[in-house]
């Protein structure tokens, strides 16, 4: 249960049973046809798989630099890559005969995608949301009850994401027989980092294949966002020793010279949070510290062990990008290709722009677009608002 | 013989508070830590504050809130451990805290700086067996005793568990986070005997034990009992008194007349 | 430019030259395979076709009778049908010679369809949009910006959908030489709804090699939503004569017998509107009256004329849905299948989920699900906390 | 010979003005219908209001939105034609009206009333060449005439149409809706010789004209000129003193006064 020195089970005691009894089952799993086949057909009939692959052919003219190739995951179902891992887990869920299933979400995204599969699986869903983002994503929280869940608010700590994961986790230790969590991300103790990846490998598989029928050979470099890291490591997985330079792209929030940020890589140190050996954002005495991002999805003061690993064994390099930077490059993608990608993704868009115009027009970039901005806009529209406010 | 056993009263109908550092102030905690020695504590879990504590209910999240709000550090619950013992507290120490504040500490200047602010114990509640081999060693080589939870879902881990505990084995009654509960569980009697036959030192149950009688029961199966977020309710009703100089003595009367209601049965 | 007695070319002298231009090069285009490939490309590429064919197993069970399938338009990119026709008219005006092209819009998803091609492929977009429009769809508004469109304000008349389209027309007399106008329905003259059909038809031809792949054979029943209908008649186009029975649902808002719905075929009368001659919601003097539903993607006083003409040579089945089925309809598809649809969808699954219960569990029938519901959100919401207020 | 050739004062400079029925009231419809007479008209340009007209400017829309909202049909506008003639209006009137309202209310039946109503032609916007077969022979069953548009971007269609075209040709002066322009099409005088060519009845120019200036260099080109929005735009002007019966007369007066100026080149 380790990528190097990172990962590993750090849960209370009660918590190891369960752990346990999905490793087994998802080992079991992955070598069952069936549920492969099952697991298959779900993401292809249902979720609409496999994503468009798309020459950004207005973005590289501006630039003059190399190819740009647009992986859309935008264009799942619930719009965005987290309905891979929620159809996988919810399939294991189902097989493990579990009735219910239980989720944490901060902005809602992973909160929808389990409400959704939860529906289609016939499986009750519980999702645990911090007050504060229940109050900022009004929204979201009735389309999850519109789906049949039922959204638990979470009052402790600073009432956003970690403490909704929490919560999560204190509910699932008294409830995990008939319960199954559904972590949204490479995060979490052991099997779930590996299994997340395992189930959002399908964006980098299908990035390889649709690549060398478009081209042929390998890109150059791939850049793809990382909060808690599950679309970076399902998009870099299976391009890992491939000699393709991957790049994985933190929130810098107001910069990382400010206090302001969610760059954990970058800025943050080793430690546990939420059952996994990785790097957090914390204080000299271990105390977890809020991250900061505009971007709810990147806004994790963790991020997956898997990450913390290939960070330390330099096979993946990690850069930041701060919300202005952000906020620009979802203006770009828009107007030069049509495309308004969700605030996460548009900070893995934001530093292949950078990169792109260095480089020669022979070469060629992947930039995972992990997700649509339509949930975002009125968060864009304030911040241009705010802009054009103060003369930019 | 390690401290910790020197320092234990007794090894059967147990008696094992659980404070919160800092709450409501680092002095009561040493007040608080002498008043349950003399309600007839046998060994005091002491809290670290944690902005993340997953085991725990509300109750002692609330606690730790409270504690971080008033400045309490790792460090500065260790330094109270001397004042407690110069206050007369005479009982084993354990002292409790999250794994990620350990790792930011260091295990090795942790549990060295445990012994020399005379601590028996140290409990990880994050820590599985299976995460534990480090701290472990550095515990050992430190006359630090590393307590180890076992719970009903152990199942065949329980035997590794309870063979390599040490101090005592801090059994969870029932899933879930520590907190009152209505009902115990009621397969609570064969998991202690199954937890016993492996276990060479002192079996005690924790979570949820919040009355005389849950109390009475638990004792019937176990060596002691641990109870937490009923101790810190106790002292949040007298918070008040205890914070006033004039009615501290008062409160504290108080909070070992209401201990003494839990332990009479 | 007939179907039967219906459609034609009533539009000022003007407007002549501009639409037999449009004709010509349509013709020369659909004959062209380098066309034809590159808009097949772009709607893979792009825009994520083919879209999914979704077996509504949960629905299915719990109605007890036809199996269910769902084609999934709302997986598109930019979250419905229209973007298929966009892309195909904007190729078109592209290949013309054009470098602007305007589009009216009511609820603002044509609009953004529009701007989203317009950004990708090099044209400037301007888009029409009535006044009272502009104040219920800020974000919508915001969208198109972003994506680089300029949004024309329109005040005359109901400042609504209908108007918009005037406005648009009225403007692209005076500018036909360097715009194009993109209608976003089988509405307009001619060649109009014949294009739109042409470019939609997509929708039909996959449904049929996907049923036939999944099941084999023709479903029974197929239903559609019908405002202007373009995605009615992109789905049932290719089954035209197959036996397959087809069934448009019109918006009977609160009631047909009241005077608020959209139900353009079930209440309405032959006339011409936007330069087509169809059935239309008129007074005694020939004066167009307002519609109404709570879609606003129905909302439309009059109807595609080759749906006035397969409803006149009885072709095709024309029901209508009010307000309250389509939104319980909204809520059935949510809990049973975690797809919340587009509220004009809603009507079309309203009406099957009606028949799937009458039918026997050997037969089987396709809804298109032709967008996705997040637009209405706001819209949805409201309601359910309306009538939750009413005691519902 | 038609009613229409009857009615037609004269085939050159000649001033075809259009005004809105029931704008601002049926009354004064009667009114300006005679002063326009007075001021020099050869042909009156009658409208009906329509809830889209899709060939108009601003102008005429809300002219047409003021008529609409004070209850004016087309019933009601085919019946003030007969008060027109009362009122000493000789010249021929022209019913301009949008499709949907002539089929809503029968082809046949329209022309047939428009006959009995003392009108001569008919004038529908959106209906082209093309569409317009049963509507002409309706028409010309009750001689009744169809009056048809060209436009600069009619091309090879100019000769089609002006070869059947009845009453006078009417010519759109340039791309776009009814309502003022600052500049005239440049290409006007070879669009209009082009007509003439093939036109056996007058041509007229219409669409955009609204200066003194406009008017004398159409008058060059083309056998008459069309004015719509201007009028509208001066009886908007001089509305308030219409509405009120001891100024109506003065207003009418300063209407045909501003039409003169426009006329007096």
């Amino acid at each position: 249960g380790r990528f190097g020195d990172f990962g590993g089970k750090f849960v209370p005691e009660t918590l190891m049973a369960p752990l346990q009894e999905i490793e087994a089952s998802l080992t079991e799993a992955l070598q069952d046809e069936d549920f492969i086949a099952a697991f298959q057909h779900e993401l292809k009939t249902y979720g609409g798989r496999p994503t468009a692959f798309t020459y950004a052919n207005q973005l590289t003219e501006s630039l003059g630099g190399a190819q740009i190739y647009l992986k859309r995951e935008d264009l799942n179902h619930t719009g965005a890559h987290k309905l891979n891992n929620a159809i996988g887990q919810a399939l294991l869920a189902k097989r493990m005969g579990k009735t219910k299933i239980i989720a944490e979400t901060g902005a809602g995204q992973h909160g929808v995608a389990s409400a959704t599969v939860a529906a289609k699986l016939g499986l009750e869903c519980k999702v645990f949301m911090g007050e504060k983002d229940i109050e900022r994503q009004e929204l979201n929280v009735f389309r999850m009850k519109l789906l049949g869940a039922e959204v638990i608010p979470v009052s402790s700590g600073s009432k956003t994401l970690k403490d909704a994961t929490n919560e999560a986790i204190r509910h699932w230790v008294a409830h995990c027989d008939d319960e199954y969590y559904l972590i949204g991300s490479v995060v979490g103790p052991h099997p779930y980092p590996k299994m997340v990846r395992d189930f959002q490998r399908v964006i980098g598989d299908e990035t390889k294949t649709q690549y060398e029928d478009v081209k042929g050979g390998l890109p150059d470099r791939i850049f793809a966002c990382v909060g808690g890291g599950s679309n970076a490591i399902g998009m870099f997985y299976p391009f890992l020793g491939t000699g393709v330079e991957l790049v994985g792209i933190e929130a810098a929030g107001r910069g990382i010279q400010s206090p302001e940020h969610a760059a954990t890589l970058t800025k943050g140190t080793p430690g546990i949070i939420h059952g996994s050996m990785t790097y957090l954002l914390q204080d000299e005495f271990g105390q977890i510290t809020e991250p900061y991002s505009i971007s709810a999805g990147l806004d994790y003061p963790g991020i997956g062990p898997e990450h913390a690993y290939l960070h330390a064994s330099k096979q993946v390099r990690y850069e930041s990008i701060t919300d202005d930077e952000a906020l620009e490059a979802i203006k770009t993608l828009s107007r030069t290709e049509g495309i308004i990608p969700a605030i996460e993704s548009a900070h893995a868009v934001a530093q292949a722009i950078k990169e792109a115009e260095t480089m020669e027009p022979s070469e060629s970039i992947v930039i995972n677009v992990s997700g649509r901005g339509d949930k975002d806009m009125s968060t864009i529209m304030k911040y241009f608002e705010g802009s054009a406010e103060h003369g930019e | 013989m390690s401290t910790f056993d020197q320092r234990l009263p007794k090894t059967e109908n147990m008696f094992i508070p659980f404070i919160m550092s800092g709450d409501p102030t680092p002095d009561l905690s040493i007040e608080l830590a002498y008043t349950l020695q003399e309600s007839g504590a046998d060994v005091l879990e002491l809290g670290v504050p944690y902005s993340d504590p997953l085991a725990d209910g509300p109750t002692i999240q609330q606690a730790a809130a409270r504690a971080i709000e008033q400045g309490m550090t790792i460090q500065k619950a260790i330094q109270l451990i001397p004042e407690m013992r110069k206050r007369g507290v005479h009982i084993p120490i354990v002292l409790f805290t999250y794994c990620n504040p350990v790792l930011q500490y260091g295990m090795e200047t942790l549990v060295k700086q445990l012994k020399e602010n005379e601590a028996d114990g140290l409990l990880v509640p994050d820590i599985p067996l299976e995460e534990s081999e480090e701290l472990k060693q550095h515990a050992e080589a430190h006359g630090i005793q590393l307590i180890s939870l076992v719970a009903p879902n152990s199942e065949e881990r329980i035997k590794r568990i309870a063979e390599q505990a040490s101090g005592f084995l801090y059994c969870v009654s029932s899933l879930g986070v520590t907190g009152e509960r209505a009902e115990m569980n009621p397969n609570i009697s064969s998991f202690l005997e199954q937890v016993k036959r492996h276990s060479s030192v002192p079996v005690a149950v924790g979570f949820g034990i919040s009355t005389n009688d849950q109390v009475r029961l638990m004792h019937e199966y176990a060596d002691g009992v641990i109870v937490g977020s009923k101790i810190i309710k106790i002292i949040e009703g007298e918070q008040s008194a205890l914070l006033k100089e004039e009615t501290k003595v008062e409160g504290l009367q108080r909070v070992k007349g209401k201990i003494s209601q839990l332990l009479n049965y």
